[in-house]
């Protein structure tokens, strides 16, 4: 029961363009995270449903942080970078877990329902790039995520990796 | 996160309906409270999202675990007013098929 | 009519310590700005009084730099930092003025009522230390600000300037 | 922000309720809507500041330019519900006696 995308987001202009920001691992941080995804927008190439997904892809990459590096220690902190042109939304989650590997996080069986371990196969279908980079020497881990927008000119969907049943 | 339950006795139906954000931050206190209306036995929970602006796999989790655990107690999940942002993440996971929403 | 100063902001934790961000000069981005102030905030140490005050002093140093250095265009784009410790908020503007000397900035004369005028003085009573960095090489104008906070066992006010009428 | 504005002639006022915010980015349209409410004459104008919940230079420039366009017109300006978040500052300013807040 599709209903028509949105049309762009209102509101005349982006108003940041560019954003480091360091957070506490206390959840409540999520929701502020999804905020100011939406002042990072430019309105002219963003329909809702596709910011709708990235707040979702971006919040599912800070839950993992704080849920599995942090193991819920709310004072611990990560940093999170946005960078965002007209034709492109680049995403860093930055943070340290000296363990972690991403070659373990396994792909879901979707044909049964469980309670977890769909944040990844989410942040996977919805961004266009997704890299999970390890600097092995210090315990940095930089998750990146991209997201390629379409042109305001273009009639077509929005990035590559459109799924064209939304 | 609110939460409004209401029980209706003779038709053995509560509705819970739910208004904020559902990520990790609210799943947390919210699958707990809701849990502690289960009854056992043929009672139908609906689940009214008509106000729930976000939901993501922490959310869904909660659904997924909600519904087995009525199902193990005799009872069935419905969810009313999912709406089309959030439907999104239901198509996405291949869930919207277990809740019944096509 | 002095009503009691409300109590420490509610809410758990601070959940941004450090922020940089990049901001397009449309006056729209300013009640953005003094949203991104509030989730700065340490909570424990800071009053709603001050937070109103600092959202005041920093609109007042953005607003400033969209209408002086500006010239209201709102495509160009100046910088926010901000770094918030348990004893200090420190914010820093950062934008491009080559033609700007803060030595020309006059005080305003509170005795007579006038249209304009009164913003920087605004800062310089609210925040502890106003300082502007001019680097004359690049026309890189650095205003930074800084407001001491009272640590929370303190029962005495907030921050060194703080005004006790208020 | 929200303007509403009510006229009562019998007593010659003009009531402007106002919600929002009063920064440069609100008082640019508002200075212009406002000034068209000016009468010549014996009217009083209040502007109803409840809902303001953040006023700043830019703010307070309007109201001192529209209390003078007022005075000059014959009329006076009250300002009516000014909350301690921005009170502070017209004290800070000293702008509470011009607009007999003290
Ligand atoms: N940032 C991370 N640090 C460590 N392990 C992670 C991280 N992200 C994901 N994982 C691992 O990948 C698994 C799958 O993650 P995800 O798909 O988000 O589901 P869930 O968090 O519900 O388990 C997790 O259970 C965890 O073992
Ligand atoms: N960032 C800036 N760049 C250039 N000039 C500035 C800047 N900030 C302040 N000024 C100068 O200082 C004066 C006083 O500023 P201010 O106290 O904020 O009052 P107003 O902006 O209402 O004139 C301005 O009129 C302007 O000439």
């Amino acid at each position: 029961m599709p209903t028509p995308i949105p049309g762009p987001l209102s509101g005349a202009r982006p108003r940041c363009t560019r954003l480091d920001m360091e957070l506490t691992g206390h959840p409540r941080s999520l929701s502020l995270v999804r905020r100011i995804l939406c002042t990072c927008a430019p309105p002219q190439t963003l329909s809702h449903q596709v910011l709708n997904d990235i707040q979702l892809a971006v919040t599912e990459a800070c839950t993992n942080v704080i849920k599995h590096a942090f193991h819920h220690d709310p004072t611990r902190k990560y940093g999170l970078q946005v960078q965002v042109t007209a034709d492109r939304y680049l995403i860093q989650v930055i943070y340290h877990d000296p363990t972690f590997d991403p070659a373990t996080i396994p792909v879901p069986d979707l044909q049964h329902a469980r309670e977890g371990g769909l944040g990844v196969f989410l942040i996977r279908h919805i961004m266009d790039e997704v890299e999970y980079l390890v600097d092995a020497a210090t315990g940095t881990v930089t998750l990146r995520m991209v997201k390629f927008l379409a042109a305001p000119d273009d009639p077509g969907g929005q990035g590559e990796n459109r799924n064209p049943s939304r | 996160m609110k939460i409004e339950t209401r029980v209706d006795e003779t038709h053995r139906t509560v509705t819970c309906s739910l208004d904020g954000e559902l990520d990790v931050h609210q799943v947390k206190g919210l699958k707990s409270t809701i849990s502690e209306t289960i009854h056992p036995g043929d009672w139908t929970y609906i689940i009214d999202l008509a106000k729930v602006g976000y939901l993501d796999s922490s959310g869904l989790g909660m659904l997924v675990y909600l519904r087995k655990e009525i199902t193990r107690q005799g009872g069935r999940l419905q969810l009313l007013n999912v709406t089309e942002s959030i439907r999104n993440v239901f198509s996405l996971t291949k869930l919207d098929e277990f809740f019944g929403l096509k």
